[in-house]
């Protein structure tokens, strides 16, 4: 089957790592792909703020060219897109008001919708049409003895959960354990990362997001695998300000129960898209997979893993 | 002997009532060797004099077709009373005011502005309208005054017996005039048809399950209909239940719900209220807007359920119409 | 003129009363009774100054025997007020006492109105609709039904339990049917009741004892009532005995098999216990248990395999029973017919499934209990004899109790569970007394509203434990400051301080609300009941029958009505017992004659009017395809009669052509 | 409710009829609260008892209409206190559509209505009926039997004299 | 000590307003609010907010439209839904406080300078004129207009970023940006006619249009 594809504002900036990583990894899985046509800003969260109505507008001009091209569905791998372009579909739905205007704008642009384009997210898809089983047949190098915190953020799951569960998501964690990852325990999966609050009041935002490295530490996670360029960002591009202002807090030392070490040095943990981690036991190179654009490096026993698979 | 005289009359009424006498077919022809066929304008040319010249109560039998609803029609419905010795109401329009006394639910004025002036096809640009009297080379024709009110025949005259249908089945026509000719006839004011509801000759009526409600009411262009199950249990409107029997069903093999045609059973007074009683009673949702979005599916409940008995339902008319041109 | 009032036959009386100056004030009566006389059919027309008196009614006689009449109208006060009295005398007069009708002319005219000559003219009207419809009244016959005077309860909670005791007390034969193997229900599990903290075992166990000893009761347990026929009075019902595998007579409760059993350790998860504790495979559900008799879980008793006989095993407990001979591997389940006239419906209710809301991490986090759980925790004879011990081997220094866990929450359930403020409070305190912990209420408003209620909320104030108003959002194990690693974070506001908290606490106690079983829509069908958008059971009347349904006969006691507690769970049961008793020591019902029947000759079996009876008296003759109302079943609502669309339903005393001529009746032109 | 003098036809002139089909758990009670609490109301209703809301047939209304009411009132129970469970539901359900219905056929909407009245709502039996009275009186008669007869003036003769239809019901239910 | 006059008097009410918020589809159930706090409990970033989300919820109810338009919490509110998805009453808190978002931006409710309402007027603009939006400018244009000093402190970030080229130094755009314009230009009309039939209550709750 062949997908609409949205990539969304950010992937083609600071988080085009994830579609570095995923275009490869849905090649290698035969999924075909074809970005949408003069696609448009997903009318996003901050946009919502300043007028509903034209956000809908704006989403529903992406549905209906998704429409128009004719595939059945629509792929959208930022969390913010999926979750505005979903929450659209529903607005829509329940506000015939809204949708008499929405389709009024659309006609400027001889365009319609139907409502009949569901909204995917790589997770979804990767987990339910393509299948776990699917996957582990084209991974060569397992990472096994990789400990990941899986982060799924906010906005795939709520308000509209729809493929997955929305207090303890496990799409994620399926797919990676597919490939030999080992995922701790991780309580916070789906809390807010601060969203665009990193950026406009460090203070809070920062404290979201913070909390969200911390805790992975804490579990003893070599890895954090993400699903949305937004937290990626937030958890990976802010270390210094976090060290500056945190990093003498101290955790349990994870070799020795009973001593505190610092949290500082820990906060280096990498950050990554799990398109990267599933790429990279696909066989794929780092670089292709964008990895050297994370601000911490993917540690060791991955990598090793992999040199020693590939010796 | 002399066979018997009988006569067919047609008043508002779109002929297909005399098709079914036509229908009738070989069974015409024996019909035709017992009686006298005295009158039959759709087959035979009369004069309004040949029948004035009857004796009273002459006619045997006159089966008369047909709204009444022109000047005419009543004065010839009055002189067809006066010389038979049973009047027949024959077909929906005759006993229960048909398809035509839906104009009931319009002033006069607007049906004839419509049909002279404003209906898409008619060129008539002086905006002529039919006089009551005109002149033309010398002589003063008269034509009919349309009235404003459309009637059944017994409420204009005493009726005997009613044939029921639009139109009437072959089959109920047929034991209709072997009855009269047999003379095994019923009490006066008798339907000719069997007092029970369609439902029961229905050859869907079992496979309506005994829960029925409905959620929503659907018309007939909005769904592909079931050919076997019953309609009502496919939300659509269904009048089956508060129609007489008679029929055969016909409309159903065609899978076509029924509309009603024979009209209710004797025990009821108004055949609208009695379907509009049970269907609305059946709807599921219990608040108002819920439930009102369901009865949207029934956008013309007049036209729905009065479809061939407006003019013999408890109300009759439109009340708030202009009634007599102040005679 | 139509055909019954120009009908020699119908000889009508009309009286119109002064009822002193009360109507004759405002109403005109001579000119009434004046007008009156002239109408067809009337054939005498008096005014009287108290026609209720007894004078009054023997007039009403007297003119039956003089003129032949055969029709009487009154036109006087309601007929809610008086019909019974004049139908009476009608009868008394030798007529039946149905070919009369009552005409309203004084609560509906001579007290409501000002203009003399408007309510005179009024009450000409009426009394013209009543002399019109009086000439179409029907005799008809007042049914008596006999009750059979034995009583099924169905589900032996507390309320089942003294509902019986009660009917049984009277010297009434009682079924009571239980689906456990031990009566008791809820209160059973408890430790101690709230307000007054009586121990439950203590006022629960002498009346279960009662009721296994008392000789006008049957004890079912382990039984499910699978089929009711009939209607009130005489009900046909079946009711299904699964195999315990020890017959019950033989039984003496001695438990010499449990002990004797192969299996040297209990090894599963006990259920009564709320799984905390273990049991054997042949086992008494607690001590107390009544019937005193042990039971086989054909699940895991080696002699089975998947609930199939094998055996395999020694069969050390028969060994064990010896002469007693009580267990009997080859038991089958076995169907009971009964015939009752009454049932009383106490199948109690279900605690919330906290899986329904994981963000409070029942079964993540071990340390995270359900109330129920608890008070097996803090019970004497509970799997750890009374001692708080969590599942992580630590007694709990501080405890987090969650008020309306599924309650008040339309995510879950909608409504407010009426106990679980109290018996939160209850195990506040049972747990301070056991554990001397910290401990938290997180609630959303307190609902203590029964009799020494607020005076116990009071007291645990008193006893420092801590009421926080805030609906929790979760519990988490996360720590964000180093005094809060190794705990279970309770994040929520303090809403009358105005400020959002983080309590770590060692245990988190849910108070889960109360539901509806899963099976009540079963059991409703079963019993011809309604029930609420809840589920909960729907009593006929909230406030003037919340014991009854709208099935005659079948009357409600406890939690399967709504939750309650146990005060109001014991007084319906006592209530339903009484209204089971007027029943049974009528000895019959009398039905108001103003059922519907079908016309079999009419009915065109539509089956329009099917799904409209509340009370399902109307079903479909499967042969003659024709609908048929059961008059039994049938309280003449006329919904029916109304609905059906081929005029085929009538309704006695009610009939359209009775109404027909009211109505006509009224509006026909008054011309004196 | 305001202490208003219930409306009064005065001397001979008009004043509206108005049939009330009231059941008898509820709003029939209610009535009768009304009277022992002495309300009074105008003098224009005339009720009809039956045991439910449910109970009242279309036909009923159109009769009471094609009889000469001005108006038709029905009182049940308040949703969800039917003594009979879900009757007043029924009717409610056939109110909706017959009041669209009796639009269509130029009735208006003020002459025909339905109330949950229950038995403790004396009052509103006052206010209603008042307030129906007020309102129809301003509409002026409605008269169907008056119209009958005036359309039927266009007729040369007068109109057969029409029996009502079911005569034989004796008969049949016998 | 700075004092702070704390009571409330019914003129501090702007009547109507809460009516008005509650009318908007998605924050109807509002009504139903019974003050338990859920809300409150699970915002992450209930840390810093001056009114937590259960009070805003009550202040908007009450007409308290002032309190609420000048709330921190209104900006604060990450839109994460946590609260939304476990309301027990089914109340969309999110919803809720991005129309008062809205509101406060259109009234001019907010300090001058303060990021977030410019961070989104900003992003409103971009994605409106260019149909997409570049976030380095965002975040440029944002620091310039609030906090030039901040700006600075972020230059760190911004090389680090362009370094492992995830700062785009083209601003993206769509083709067809007129067609977007036409469907914008619908949208205006519509609503401001919209406005005008007025599902609004009126009077000073009305909503104006353009800054104070
Ligand atoms: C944790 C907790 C603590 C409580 N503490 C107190 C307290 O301290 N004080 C107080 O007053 N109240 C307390 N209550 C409330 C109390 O439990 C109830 O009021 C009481 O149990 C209701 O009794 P019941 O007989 O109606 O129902 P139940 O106790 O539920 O009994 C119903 C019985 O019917 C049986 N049954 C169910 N379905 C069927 C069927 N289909 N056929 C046959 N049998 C069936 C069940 O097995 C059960 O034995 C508490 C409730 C809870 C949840
Ligand atoms: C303002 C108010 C509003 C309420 N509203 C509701 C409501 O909406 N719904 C609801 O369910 N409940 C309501 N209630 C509660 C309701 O009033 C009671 O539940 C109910 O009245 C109790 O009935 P009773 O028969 O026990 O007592 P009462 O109604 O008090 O009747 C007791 C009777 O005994 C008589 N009496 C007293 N002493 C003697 C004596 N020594 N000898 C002889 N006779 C005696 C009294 O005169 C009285 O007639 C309300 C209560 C109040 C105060
Ligand atoms: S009854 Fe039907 S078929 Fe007969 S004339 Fe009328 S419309 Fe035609
Ligand atoms: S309702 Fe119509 S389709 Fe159904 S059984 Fe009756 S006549 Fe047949
Ligand atoms: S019958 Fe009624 S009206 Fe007459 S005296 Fe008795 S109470 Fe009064
Ligand atoms: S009783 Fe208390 S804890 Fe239980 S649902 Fe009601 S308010 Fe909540
Ligand atoms: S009258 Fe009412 S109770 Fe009786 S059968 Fe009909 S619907 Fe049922
Ligand atoms: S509604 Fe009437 S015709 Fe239909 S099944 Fe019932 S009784 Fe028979
Ligand atoms: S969670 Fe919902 S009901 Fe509770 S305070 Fe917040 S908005 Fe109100
Ligand atoms: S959506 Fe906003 S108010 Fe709700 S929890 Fe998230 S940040 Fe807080």
């Amino acid at each position: 089957m062949k997908y609409s594809y949205f990539p969304g504002c950010s992937l083609k900036g600071t988080g085009r790592a994830y579609e570095e990583s995923l275009l490869p990894v849905l090649k290698v899985l035969g999924v075909e792909l074809e970005e949408l046509d003069d696609w448009n800003c997903c009318g996003a969260t901050a946009y919502m703020a300043v007028d509903e109505v034209k956000a809908c507008v704006m989403a529903s001009r992406n549905l209906a060219i998704a429409e128009k091209a004719g595939h059945k569905e629509l792929l959208a791998p930022c969390s913010a897109c999926y979750l505005v372009l979903n929450k659209t579909k529903h607005y829509l739905h329940e506000s015939p008001v809204v949708e008499a205007v929405v389709q009024k704008a659309l006609r400027q642009a001889n365009l319609t919708y139907s409502g009949n384009t569901p909204v995917r997210h790589p997770l979804d898809l990767l987990v339910n049409n393509v299948g776990i089983e699917e996957i582990k047949k084209h991974v060569k190098h397992p990472l096994k003895g990789l400990k990941i915190a899986p982060y799924y953020g906010c906005q795939i799951v709520r308000p509209y959960a729809t493929f997955d569960d929305q207090y303890n998501p496990t799409t994620m964690d399926r797919l990676l354990e597919a490939i030999g990852c080992t995922m701790v325990t991780y309580p916070l999966k789906t809390r807010c990362c601060g969203g665009s609050l990193t950026g406009t009041l460090p203070e809070p935002g920062l404290l979201c997001s913070y909390i969200l490295l911390k805790e992975a530490i804490t579990r003893g996670a070599d890895v954090i695998a993400t699903v949305c360029p937004l937290c990626q960002f937030n958890l990976d591009c802010y270390r210094d300000k976090m060290k500056g202002k945190w990093g003498h807090e101290t955790i349990p030392d994870p070799r020795n129960k009973d001593a505190r070490v610092p949290v500082g040095p820990h906060l280096d943990i990498p950050v990554v898209f799990f398109t990267q981690l599933i790429g990279l036991a696909f066989g794929l190179s780092e670089k292709e997979l964008g990895l050297q654009r994370g601000f911490a490096p993917m540690r060791k026993p991955a990598c090793a893993q992999r040199q020693s698979a590939a010796a | 002997m002399p066979k018997p005289k009988v006569a067919f009359y047609w008043c508002a009424s779109c002929g297909g009532c005399e098709e079914t006498v036509v229908d009738l077919a070989e069974d015409i022809l024996a019909v035709v060797e017992k009686v006298d066929i005295v009158l039959w304008p759709v087959a035979l040319d009369f004069k309004y004099r040949d029948v004035e010249a009857m004796a009273d109560q002459s006619i045997v039998a006159t089966l008369l077709n047909g709204a009444i609803r022109s000047s005419e029609q009543e004065a010839m419905a009055r002189l067809l009373r006066r010389k038979s010795r049973y009047l027949i109401a024959y077909g929906s329009c005759a006993c229960t005011g048909g398809i035509p006394s839906l104009a009931n639910q319009f002033p006069r004025e607007q049906i004839l502005k419509f049909n002279y002036e404003d209906a898409p096809s008619v060129v008539n640009e002086a905006k002529t309208r039919p006089q009551l009297v005109f002149e033309e080379e010398g002589r003063r024709p008269h034509l009919p005054e349309l009235h404003h009110v459309v009637r059944s025949l017994d409420q204009v005259v005493d009726v005997d017996y009613y044939i029921p249908g639009c139109p009437p089945t072959p089959k109920i026509t047929q034991a209709a005039v072997t009855a009269l000719l047999d003379g095994r006839l019923p009490p006066k004011g008798a339907v000719l048809a069997p007092d029970i509801a369609l439902c029961e000759e229905c050859p869907r009526r079992d496979s309506k399950p005994t829960n029925v409600v409905f959620t929503a009411f659907k018309r007939t262009h909005q769904q592909l209909l079931d050919p076997q199950l019953c309609l009502l249990a496919q939300g659509v409107v269904c009048m089956g239940p508060a129609t007489r029997q008679g029929c055969g069903a016909q409309c159903l093999a065609g899978n076509m719900p029924c509309t009603g045609c024979f009209g209710g059973t004797d025990r009821i007074k108004d055949q609208g209220a009695k379907i509009l009683s049970s269907l609305c009673a059946n709807i599921e949702p219990k608040e108002v807007a819920d439930i009102n979005k369901v009865l949207a599916g029934i956008p013309d409940p007049v036209g729905t359920f009065y479809r061939y008995g407006l003019a013999k339902s408890l109300l009759r008319r439109k009340v708030d119409l202009p009634g007599n041109n102040g005679k | 003129m139509d055909k019954v009032n120009g009908n020699h036959d119908v000889r009508i009386g009309f009286y119109v009363c002064n009822c002193g100056t009360n109507i004759a004030a405002m109403v005109d009566v001579q000119a009434v009774a004046k007008y009156v006389a002239a109408l067809p059919n009337v054939v005498v027309s008096r005014d009287y100054k108290y026609m209720c008196s007894d004078p009054g009614q023997e007039l009403i006689q007297k003119d039956i025997k003089e003129f032949g009449l055969n029709r009487i109208v009154v036109a006087a006060c309601s007929p809610l007020l008086h019909e019974h009295t004049f139908r009476s005398a009608v009868e008394a007069g030798g007529l039946n006492p149905f070919f009369f009708h009552m005409v309203n002319i004084r609560e509906h005219d001579s007290w409501v109105h000002t203009d003399r000559d408007e309510a005179t003219a009024k009450a000409k009207a009426l009394a013209r609709a009543g002399i019109r419809r009086v000439a179409r009244h029907r005799a008809l016959e007042v049914k008596k039904v006999p009750v059979h005077p034995d009583v099924l309860v169905v589900g032996g909670g507390i309320a089942g339990i003294h509902a019986a005791l009660t009917l049984a007390k009277s010297g009434k034969k009682v079924y009571l049917v239980e689906r456990e193997p031990s009566i008791g229900g809820h209160m059973a599990k408890f430790d101690k009741t709230f307000p007054t903290l009586d121990c439950a075992a203590c006022i629960l166990t002498p009346k279960m004892s009662e009721v296994g000893a008392h000789e006008n009761i049957t004890l079912w347990s382990y039984s499910e009532v699978v089929k009711m026929d009939g209607y009130v009075g005489n009900f046909k019902v079946t009711v299904r005995r699964k195999p315990r595998y020890v017959l019950e007579d033989l039984c003496t409760g001695c438990q010499e098999c449990i002990s004797h059993c192969v299996y040297k350790e209990p090894k599963f998860p006990d259920a009564f216990n709320e799984h905390l504790g273990k049991r054997k495979p042949v086992y008494i559900p607690f001590p107390q248990a009544t019937p005193q008799v042990v039971l086989i879980d054909p699940e895991v008793c080696l002699n089975f395999r998947r609930g199939v006989l094998t055996d395999k095993c020694k069969k050390p407990c028969v060994e064990a029973c010896g002469d007693r001979k009580a267990i009997d591997f080859k038991q089958k389940e076995e169907l009971k017919e009964i015939k009752v006239g009454t049932i009383i419906v106490a199948t109690g209710f279900k605690t919330f499934d906290v899986g329904r809301m994981p963000q409070y991490g029942y079964g993540r986090y071990p340390n995270v209990y359900t109330a129920l759980e608890v008070e097996r925790l803090v019970n004497a004879s509970g799997p750890t004899a009374g001692d708080v011990l969590l599942r992580d081997g630590h007694h709990p220094k501080s405890i987090g109790i969650i008020h309306c866990v599924g309650s008040r929450d339309k995510n879950t359930n909608r409504w407010c569970s009426r106990v679980c403020c109290m018996y939160s409070m209850k195990l506040a305190h049972l747990l301070k007394e056991h554990t001397e912990a910290e401990i938290y209420n997180f609630y959303i408003d307190i609902r203590a509203p029964g009799k020494g209620y607020e005076e116990f909320y009071d007291k645990l104030l008193e006893e420092g434990v801590h009421f926080i108003r805030g609906r929790v959002g979760e519990v988490t194990d996360w720590a964000f400051i180093p005094e809060e690693e190794g705990k279970l974070v309770i994040r929520v506001e303090d809403t009358l301080a105005g400020v959002v908290r983080r309590i770590p606490v060692d245990m988190v106690v849910l108070a889960t609300g109360l539901e509806p079983h899963a099976d009540a829509q079963n059991v409703r069908r079963l019993f011809n009941m309604s029930c609420g958008t809840e589920g909960f059971f729907l009593e006929r009347h909230p406030k003037l029958a919340p014991v009854n349904t709208f099935t005659d006969g079948i009357f409600l006691a406890g939690c399967c009505q709504s939750p309650k507690d146990i005060p109001d769970s014991v007084a319906q049961a006592g209530a339903a017992a009484a209204e089971a008793l007027v029943l049974i020591d009528t000895g019959h019902i009398e039905q108001e004659p103003n059922t519907a029947y079908v016309v079999e000759a009419e009915c065109s079996g539509c089956k329009s009017c099917i799904p409209l009876c509340p009370y399902t008296a109307i079903s479909l003759l499967p042969d003659k395809k024709k609908a048929y109302i059961n008059e039994a079943l049938c309280k003449g609502c006329g919904t029916c009669v109304a609905a059906c669309p081929s005029g085929s339903i009538v309704q006695n005393l009610f009939e359209d052509a009775e109404i027909f001529s009211e109505i006509d009746g009224l509006l026909e032109p008054t011309s004196v | 409710m305001e202490n208003e003098t219930p409306p009064t036809s005065g001397n001979g002139s008009w004043s509206p009829r108005i049939i009330a089909f009231f059941c008898n758990w509820c709003t029939y009670t209610a009535a009768d609260l009304a009277g022992v609490s002495r309300l009074k109301y105008a003098a224009n209703t005339r009720t009809i008892r039956l045991m439910c809301s449910g109970r009242v047939d279309p036909q009923f209304i159109l009769e009471a209409f094609a009889k000469g009411a001005d108006g038709v009132l029905i009182g049940g129970c308040h949703p969800n206190d039917c003594h009979y469970a879900e009757g007043n539901y029924k009717m409610l359900r056939r109110f909706q559509l017959l009041k669209r219905m009796l639009k269509d056929l130029g009735i208006a909407e003020e002459r025909f209505r339905l109330e949950w009245i229950s038995a403790a709502e004396g009052e509103k039996v006052k206010s209603v009926i008042n307030d129906m009275v007020k309102k129809i009186t301003a509409l002026g008669p409605l008269d169907l039997p008056g119209k009958v007869a005036d359309w039927d003036r266009e007729m040369t003769e007068p109109a057969p004299a029409v029996e009502s239809a079911p005569v034989e019901t004796e008969v049949a239910h016998a | 000590m700075e004092l702070k006059r704390t009571i409330k008097y019914e003129s501090d009410r702007v009547k109507g307003f809460g009516r008005e918020v509650m009318s908007v589809p998605g924050c109807e159930q509002l009504e139903h609010c019974i003050q338990c706090g859920t809300c409150s409990g699970l915002c992450p970033l209930s840390i810093f907010m001056d009114y937590t989300p259960r009070q805003v919820m009550e202040l908007t109810r009450s007409d308290f439209k002032t309190e609420v338009l000048r709330s921190t919490t209104i900006w604060l509110c990450a839109s994460c839904y946590a609260c939304t998805v476990e309301c027990p009453k089914q109340i969309r808190i999110t919803d809720i406080m991005y129309e008062l978002k809205q509101r406060a931006i259109h009234e001019g409710f907010y300090p001058k300078r303060f990021p977030i309402p410019v961070l989104a007027q900003e992003f409103y603009k971009m994605s409106h004129k260019r149909g997409r939006v570049t976030e380095n400018f965002l975040a440029t244009i944002m620091f310039l207009k609030t906090d030039i000093l901040a700006a600075l402190g972020m230059w760190r970030l911004g090389l680090n970023l362009l370094r492992r080229g995830r700062f785009p130094l083209k601003l993206e755009g769509i083709k067809r940006k007129s067609e977007l314009e036409r469907m914008m230009a619908v949208v205006d009309k519509l609503s401001i006619d919209a406005l005008n039939n007025g599902h609004q209550t009126g009077g000073n709750g009305g909503r104006q249009h353009g800054a104070h």
